[in-house]
């Protein structure tokens, strides 16, 4: 059982670690993009934890959709309107729970995940935070299949994240900012696949 | 990082002040959500058209609000695309019932941002019409990528479809026109050295001694190529050409051209370059009939610069002369 | 260095060419020897005003050349004096018989050729006035040094004086009023970076990361001192408190002011420093009538600033309201 | 006896050392002007070594007043008027004539020396020029006086400007661009003095 606090926990959580990565993310986004993704996320996450303790939210559905409306406000650029996205459609999956289960844990990121897809249009190998999330969303998938609980989801959610993340190195950007560089954008990691894995390995400190 | 600021977080907005106040006559700014609206928004009977995109490309878009050109514009964080809210409120500011063009330069923050806009004023009962501007002929146009970032043209657009309206066209002639700016407009840009974004604190990239980006973006994207130092006459040749022989433009046509500084060039260097974009122009057969020289579309501090020619008709030249009065381009007033 | 040119020694020619290129509509260029003039030269029963110095400072002077401000400038290498031969053509070329002011800014070269200029067209007959601004606060003023250099106020000057001309005001008025315009304008400016002049290769003066030079003048001169990086709100404190004072403005005094770029600063910047100046007045007392905000007198590729008040009065502020038509500064035509 | 075209060879010997020492005067006038003097010299006696190429002057006062009217036309800059003006000066010491001898060498000098005295209202100490003109041509007469020939006088007067010239370093400008450093003129040769310098050494290897 996941609470609302862990929840919040978990929105805490990315604020503390974005800000933290502010420059490494940014860092990436030089290489291939504008250099702005570290600061966009800081100061999405940041507003977006204040915004919760602001006005504290009555259930799960309701916090994720407070990080949306902020995230869609306050970050801009290409990642504002796909993490928006996501916490948007996963806002959807739980609108009144104060905890979810398993099942709930499932639907809130393939929902999540399916949203950003669609807003994006990118596949995998097009260099993307896709890279990182649908890897992701089918290890949180596997894990529950065969019987793991919300730890043993996340765990695997979050490794695959990283691996995805990864894999994005050697890829030739065809989605967003990189897709201009061509065949120069080889050799440099995703920024929004490395913010995804972000945010997955803190879901897994958080959540479980 | 050196720059003449306070605070990396507080760019934006302390700018705006200044520019609110060197200004009142022609605009003013709200703070939140931020834009920058005519002094004498809604202009009744008239189409709205606002634009809107990162901060650090000024004087675009602000400094092109007001009569004859835009209604209200949208500034982003430094090189990020402004959000929905900020596009909603603005539209909603501009809004005299006859509709509202957003002009969106092709990058995928902006387009997804203008999007849940247009929704949004939809939604409210507002006619929306977006044209995106994607005119940059350094990248690669495919299915498989972002297509063409939107860059110079978007000036020319903003000054040609912000005149339309103001005589009186409607969304639906006004969008086309939009369109058909787009459609005719290339451009190509080229960097000495990098931009540092305020937050960032150092170097998007770092070029060096006898090098030079060709194609680079305007928030410091990479281009075409890094390559050696060239002279004036063989950058313009190249880049001449890139843009010329795109569409293709072919003799006996018509051009407005644009010989835009990143915001670190010196206007000696630019004119060095307009002189040599008019032998380009001229061994084509192409004839140049208006043309800017100096900043319009910049990259904060980058040195460099990029040449947009927009093939043009007798109505485009017409809607070019109108008069114009924004902090940027004056004219006719 | 890395510059968009073609070679060192061609510079002001190749950019004077793109300069008559883009703004034919408004003036001509003369090669043999140098100078830039009103297309409409000379303009019958008016005072003609004249000013040059230096390449490298553009849009001035020849980018003030056209109706309502000077008839014609003289550009010199770059950062070096111009000729006595070009300013006596030029004022040959402007002349209608009602005499011709020379603006001249205060450096040694400036004058020493000027004056041999004034010469010989007083030879020729033709009725010359010359007046000297030296504006600039960074730099002592005493029987012991060259005086103050000549900066900002140049800028106001030619457009207030340039009006006058064109509304027919006789040369010694034309001239006192210069002269009060220079007695009541001041000046300082800062640099974060070095300009490098082209022949010369290499950058003027070195800064390291966290260091700037107040007080620099426009041609990279060192100035008061050689400092840290301060914030913009420190920096307009402390320029505004050296210009303000040393006139000295009081409470209930108007202004006219200038935030100049030096070539290589970002508009969006120079808007919030605009900011910080208006914070500054505001808390003297002093009302800003006027204002330009944007690069006028620049020192090539150099990032800083400069700030210039001119204390006005009504006949100033509608002079200075006036038409004007260059390619620098364009408003009421 | 000096010749005409001893004076010619002069001037192509500026003209040489002005486009050797380019860099280092331009370098000089960096530190304490705006870095154009070496520019500004080269340019000048370059165009005045081809003006006498072009129309050959008939005497030594034709081409004195030649150099003169080149540098007023092409230096510009405080140099200009000022080299301008002792040539000029100088010329009229001696139009007409196809040679010169001591006296002549004498009056040449101190006019033109005059001349740039008067132009520019600089004293020996402000960090000028002058501050090479002024012993130089006092060493020139002093050297005459106590019998000295063309060489003797030329020796003296160049040894005396390259004297003078170092005697600049300590100074506070007070004339000219570098006087706006004030007390940070300290420490750095004058460009002008430096020139100044160079022009009596190279009369001493070509004159004598
Ligand atoms: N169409 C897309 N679909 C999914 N992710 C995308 C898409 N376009 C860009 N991205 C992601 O967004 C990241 C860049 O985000 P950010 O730097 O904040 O925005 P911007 O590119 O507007 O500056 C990229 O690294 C990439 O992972
Ligand atoms: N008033 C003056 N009298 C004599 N020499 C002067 C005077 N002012 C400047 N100079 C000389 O001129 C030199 C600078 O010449 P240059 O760099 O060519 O001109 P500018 O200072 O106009 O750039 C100085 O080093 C100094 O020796
Ligand atoms: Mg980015
Ligand atoms: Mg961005
Ligand atoms: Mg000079
Ligand atoms: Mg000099």
């Amino acid at each position: 059982m996941i609470t609302l606090s862990q929840i919040l926990a978990w929105i805490s959580q990315l604020d503390a670690v974005y800000t933290e990565n502010k420059a490494y993310l940014t860092e990436l986004d030089s290489a291939i993009g504008d250099a702005d993704h570290g600061i966009n996320m800081a100061r999405g996450f940041s507003a977006a934890r204040k915004a919760l303790e602001e006005s504290p939210p009555a259930d799960i559905g309701a916090a994720l959709k407070a990080v949306s409306m902020t995230l869609i406000k306050t970050v801009g650029g290409a990642s504002g309107p796909l993490y928006g996205t996501v916490f948007l459609k996963a806002s959807v999956t739980c609108m009144g729970q104060e905890t979810i289960d398993e099942e709930g844990l499932e639907r809130l990121f393939s929902e999540g995940f399916r949203g950003v897809q669609q807003r994006g249009k990118a596949q995998v190998g097009d260099k993307t935070m896709i890279d990182a999330w649908d890897p992701a969303v089918t290890a949180l998938k596997e894990a529950r299949s065969s019987g793991g609980g919300v730890a043993a989801m996340l765990q695997a959610a979050a490794a695959a994240a990283e691996a995805g993340r990864d894999a994005t190195v050697p890829l030739v950007a065809r989605k967003g900012r990189a897709s201009y560089l061509g065949e120069r954008s080889k050799g440099h990691q995703d920024p929004g696949a490395t913010s995804t894995a972000l945010l997955f390995a803190a879901a897994r400190d958080t959540l479980s | 990082m050196k720059k003449l600021i306070n605070s990396p977080d507080d760019v934006v907005q302390e700018s705006l002040r200044g520019m609110e106040a060197a200004h009142a006559d022609i605009l003013k700014v709200n703070y939140d959500p931020a834009y920058i609206v005519r002094a004498d928004a809604p202009v009744k009977n008239k189409v709205g058209v606002i634009s809107g995109g990162g901060s650090g490309h000024e004087p675009m878009h602000g400094g092109f609000v007001g009569r004859g050109m835009l209604d209200a514009a949208c500034p982003g964080a430094v090189f990020t695309s402004p959000t929905p809210d900020q596009m909603e409120e603005a539209t909603k500011a501009v809004s005299s019932g006859q509709g509202v063009l957003h002009i969106v330069k092709n990058y995928t923050g902006d387009v997804l941002n203008f999007e849940t806009a247009a929704d949004l004023c939809q939604a409210e009962g507002i006619e929306v019409e977006a044209v995106v501007v994607d005119d940059d002929v350094a990248v690669k146009d495919s299915l498989y990528t972002a297509g063409r970032r939107g860059v110079g043209t978007t000036v020319l657009m903003e000054k040609i479809v912000g005149a339309a309206a103001e005589r009186g066209m409607s969304l639906k002639e006004v969008a086309d026109l939009a369109r058909k700016v787009n459609a005719q407009g290339r451009s190509m840009g080229m960097a000495l050295t990098s931009c540092t974004v305020p937050s960032a604190g150092k170097p998007t990239f770092e070029l060096g001694e006898g090098e030079i980006e060709l194609g680079i973006g305007i928030h410091g994207e990479p281009g075409r190529e890094r390559t050696a130092l060239k002279t004036a006459r063989e950058l313009v040749d190249y880049m001449g050409e890139a843009i010329f022989s795109d569409l293709p433009y072919k003799s006996g046509d018509d051009v407005i051209v644009m010989v835009n500084g990143m915001g670190g060039t010196p206007l000696i260097e630019l004119y060095l370059l307009y002189a040599e974009l008019e032998r380009v122009a001229k061994a084509r057969g192409i004839t140049i009939k208006r043309r800017l020289v100096g900043n319009y579309i910049t990259s904060l501090e980058m040195q460099g610069f990029s040449i947009t020619a927009l093939k043009c008709d007798d109505q485009m030249v017409q809607l070019w002369d109108d008069p114009v009065h924004t902090a940027g381009l004056r004219w006719g007033v």
